[in-house]
């Protein structure tokens, strides 16, 4: 498969991922190793796709919620530019994954951009409702945000992966490296915003002991996730009767 | 007497569908999730108000305003809506302003839990048990990820809608007055919360590389001093300062991610970051 | 007024030393170990209904009736139903079942304090202690653990049955009345059951050999797959379904050992186990 | 000391410690390391018994609980033939316990016969209570059972110490790999119904957490035994109260 | 009416600075802190009492009853006293006894905390912090545990004192009849709790060398068994022993600190520690 | 410098520390760390004393807390005699520590002496008490334990560096090894002391399952104490409301 129908592939997998159809089912579509999948079967370079993928997956790990429709990164538009463009350019892992921080950041750009927009479906909304008109607001729903949203999503991703390669060749070259490392802060820093986020919504002050010791279990026992899972669900049955407790003083 | 109305299986499923399917899809800064729950109530809308256009009308605006919740486990409150709407067209004195507050009241607690449960916490687990063979070159590790999780999100969805239609109906207000949604929604933050601390640990890895060199000869690690004084110092500080900002100033998002950029490349140019 | 008649340490004594080299000799599937309670009642019996025959009869029929506990803390039962017996015998208002009721009542969670505590946990520690020393050949490592664990678990008994005795005379009601027994009970539940799951993760050792071997060349080693689950997935599942069996079907302990022996030689030779 | 007598005192052992006469003297006189002490005192070889002892011990450890009279395993049938076969033979200590293994579940069938005939005796006091028959009480709890244990019991290991060893040698040489195999994962699955038994008797299911806790304690954390046990005890004062309040709701 | 009696920020600043300069240099066996406590309360003595030399006498002697308590955190009990001195000028119904009583009730719980968490816990843990740069020859080693410690502690006093003095004035009644201080001294004992417990094991480190060499050539040592038994037993029994020895008999401390010194020497000497 | 004036240093040194002119000022200050800064200064081997100081402050680290004013070990008066004399005897470490412990435990004796004479200060202040003389009670508190406490503390740290040096070097070499390893074990066991009378201070015999759970993290599962701190401070607060149940039963 050429180039450009490469590109066109990714331009589609980013409008169609990031359309967000399927609420668990288009989360996980956006993340790395799914792309990775994608890739692997268009340039028929299965593995190295997919560890390219795997490599960009983990640092995005951390970035999966989206409280309040805010993602703190956007995994989908990082992996369907630095993906492909990694497996045709032979890149290895760490350089694809530094390729990929600030296109995960500009994607949180281009998404705030798509609900922003998504405003004035609502509206079209309010006012089939006052006809009854049903079969608008089915639309607004689901007709309109896809076709807006393909005309932001698809030009971005194809024209990076098509005329990307060259450019990222030369930027990768001259990119200095306090902005590589730069990048790899904000990785490392990303992640808080979405555990903030989510204890926010959470919005139970006295509930953050739990919090700290959650914390503690990782950083100071080594304490695996699935380990706190348990204790944690374990421990949430044991003290749920203190709901009216709390509730009370 | 009139004959009762009664919505089947079918409107059930729809509404799930819908939702499902949509409830990102429209996803707007102005009332989030209003536009697609709207448009899920509508099966069931048609049926229970079929007679009655006026009434068609309110329940559409009803559903119309502001909502947002995870929408996995928020399936529930689907069903319940379902069940009283049904109440309410077989003429149960239940006011439009009572079932969207009890919409609003769940979608709260139900998105601080699905959020770190659902998605903090079950999907990197998920992708995690795959990565192993994904960085061997192995296609199932992108596959399997995507049926397992769609799977088991879209059963626990499908399970929960069913099952608080059904419930619901029967008894809403027990329901909701006696201690069991408190205790199961107080337990479920408890686990969200640890979940976040502990994911907190595990994803914010950021590090300081200062070192100071002493007259004298001897180095100053300040990574090793954070250590010693707490472990994961500046990961925590950067959950916790966020949150902070977040419950002073409300959610600026665009100010915390500007930030965040500023401070990482500052940081890394000046090299304490 | 009749003379009070009072057990003297003697048939307590007695008692204890009946029950607790006989309660298992006897045990059979019927009625487990009713016959050895009884015969351990008798010296009591013979004293305090010394002078009416139909009276001993009585005592000794409803003293054979279902009755089956953990032997080392189990004595405390003992030391209740002497007490219990002494009033009765003095005239006090308490009905045989009374006696048979509050047997039954204890027997059950005191069995599982027993079980989880003296032998799941107690015997395999103190036993634990001495295997390197039984493994560098030194005869010491057999012998302590059988005095050590004889004492320990003789002294236990021996202490609960004098206490209970005593405690029973002057306030059975009052002991099982306020909530110090269902407290101790608790607790000591809540002991039993973390024993339970850390013997479990210990002794039960079950592991799948399977590797699945990939068109590419990768290799899929199911065991590390199942870690990245859950540590100790197939031993949790082990102990869980044999629960679980036994819940639903009730104890049927040729059933569950038949299956194990067939999935572990089939697993074998299947190479999936 | 000759082979014979050797059989003749392992019979006489494996009759009396199955016997259980008294509790716990008689639960800890089943043990591995405990016959082993016996082989060793009879053979000589006190150093090489005890060692295979303590490898065979290891695989009961998990098994020492008895929860309803019921054994998922039999260490004393074990322990009676393994031991003495493998010190007079010189097998290694992995020989013995695989060796051990099919013995340990024999000796279940052998103990559901005990329990099975001991009906008899409890019948018997039955008529006994009628009579007044003190007397009969007593033989029924505790001489009826001795006999007629010793016939079930003395034979089954005298005749394997007799006639054993040499079928022993041939058995090993012949058993296929997969069989040995089986017999392992065996081992390391007849704890769990022990285990189960045990939750069964304590019976709340509302304390599961509580298992799970110490579960995880273990495969996660490391945790030893002692460990558990200790935090356990601390937990279980510290959260004494619930009973009332479990009891109310 | 006559004229609202009140203390400035001066008088509380001057007690606060009394009893944190001098509260250990005066500590004598016979009433520990009384006589710090009794001048830090001078200047608001004659303030208050100004006119009424005989109210400055009882004041005095008042606050040279014993008292003794962490420093640190204890200046919130100068805090409540200074407010309830104040009101008691101002006229209000509160007896000399009643202050002395709140004193007394107070200064236990306080400096139970105060010495597990400001001294056994909070000092050693900065120390640590910068023994690191102190081994590797830096002065700051030594410097900074100096300046941070002072500074952390002088801080919470100084809060302390204050917000205590505003507080009791307000409400001192409500303050000590909500269940409030007492959540807070429970759960600061609670913490008191774990963290002698965590240094304990980590401070004693009591072990013994002796091994026993068994004809046959095996050789047990001691220490071995004993952590299998319990890891940290020797430590552990240390401060039990001397815990039980101090609740039997008291603080007998030159017994305690004899016994150590023969035992140790005893112990070295015998070869058993 | 030469000798005389450091060891006029070191007696001030220590009389003013054990004045314990502000509380936890002096506190610290009686701290090896602290004095080895002092040494070094004088001395002009800053690096050496500090590293002596770092090593003679790990054996205090356990008694910094004083409940009731007792001090198990007094770090003062070990380190003002020890650190000065390893200095200028270019001692190593280790040898170093041996030769401060039995200092530390002299300390104590030194220190029960300043308390029974600040008895009397007391009773000249009960005395100022009844005649309203207001500076003798702040003299009393201020003045005369400075005086008196230069008089018995000065001479002692003065002499042991003044005179010392000889005699150390004479001592090290004659002290039998089990003397010095009594000392280490004295140091092993002697925090015993403060950590005991700080529970018996707390007095709270319910919550002991606290200390244990503390004492199993650290040894069993290796718990750092800032780890258990924060566990505890969360625990705490959790459990806060449990203070009102305890008081009812
Ligand atoms: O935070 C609640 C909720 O907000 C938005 O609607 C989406 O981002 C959801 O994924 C999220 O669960
Ligand atoms: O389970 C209770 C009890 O049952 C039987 O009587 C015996 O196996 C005992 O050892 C056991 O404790
Ligand atoms: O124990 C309470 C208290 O007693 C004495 O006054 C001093 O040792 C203080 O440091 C201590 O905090």
């Amino acid at each position: 498969m050429n180039n450009t129908a490469l590109a066109v592939v990714m331009g589609l997998y980013f409008w169609f991922a990031n359309l967000r159809f399927g609420y668990t089912f288009s989360g996980m579509l956006k993340q790395p190793v799914c792309v990775a999948l994608v890739v692997g079967l268009i340039t028929g370079q299965m593995a190295q796709a997919m560890t390219i993928g795997a490599g960009i997956q983990l640092m995005f790990l951390g970035v999966t919620s989206t409280p309040g429709g805010n993602v703190p990164n956007d995994p989908a538009l990082a992996a369907t530019i630095a993906i492909p463009i990694a497996v045709t350019l032979n890149m290895n892992a760490p350089a694809a994954v530094a390729l990929a921080v600030p296109f995960g950041i500009l994607g949180v750009f281009l998404d705030q951009l798509r609900r922003t927009i998504n405003a004035i479906w609502i509206h079209m909304a309010d006012k089939d409702a006052e006809k009854l008109n049903y079969k608008g607001i089915y639309a607004a729903a689901f007709i309109y945000p896809a076709l807006v949203g393909f005309l932001i999503r698809f030009p971005v991703v194809f024209a990076a992966n098509y005329f990307g390669r060259g450019a990222v060749q030369a930027l990768i070259t001259a990119i200095p490296q306090w902005l590589m490392h730069g990048f790899e802060v904000m990785g490392s820093l990303l992640p808080a915003l979405g555990f903030a986020l989510t204890i926010s919504v959470i919005g139970k002050k006295k509930l953050l002991p739990y919090f700290f010791i959650g914390f503690v279990a990782v950083v100071y026992f080594k304490a695996e996730i699935m380990a706190v899972a348990i204790i944690g669900v374990c421990i949430a049955y044991l003290v749920r009767k203190n709901a009216n407790k709390e509730e009370a003083s | 007497m009139t004959q009762t109305k009664k919505l089947s299986k079918r409107e059930v499923n729809k509404a799930f569908w819908i939702y499902q399917l949509g409830c990102e899809e429209s996803n707007s800064y102005e009332r989030l999730q209003s536009l697609i729950f709207c448009a899920s109530m509508i099966p069931a809308i048609k049926k229970l108000y079929a007679d009655d256009k006026e009434e068609q009308k309110k329940a559409l605006k009803r559903h119309l305003t502001f909502f947002n919740t995870e929408g996995s486990i928020g399936s529930s409150i689907q069903g319940i809506t379902l069940a009283m709407e049904e109440e309410k067209a077989n003429g149960a004195d239940i006011s439009g302003s009572a079932i969207t507050s009890i919409k609003t009241g769940l979608m709260g607690p139900l998105a601080g839990i699905g959020d770190s449960v659902i998605w903090s916490a079950l999907m990197p687990i998920i992708i995690s048990i795959f990565i192993p063979m994904a960085k061997s070159g192995n296609p199932l590790g992108g596959l399997l990820p995507l049926i397992i999780y769609t799977a088991i999100t879209m059963y626990i969805s499908y399970f929960l809608i069913h099952r608080c239609y059904t419930v619901g109906r029967s008894s809403i207000i027990d329901l909701l007055q006696n201690g069991l949604i408190k205790e199961v929604i107080y337990g479920a933050n408890v686990l969200g919360m640890m979940m976040m601390g502990a994911l907190s640990a595990s994803y914010v890895t950021v590090t300081t590389p200062l070192k100071i060199h002493v007259p004298g000869g001897s180095t100053i690690v300040l990574q090793t001093i954070l250590d010693s004084m707490l472990k994961g110092l500046l990961p925590l500080a950067a959950v916790l300062l966020i949150y902070w900002y977040m419950q002073k100033k409300g959610p600026r998002y665009g100010v915390i991610i500007g930030t965040i950029i500023v401070i990482s490349l500052l940081g890394s140019f000046c090299g304490i970051l």
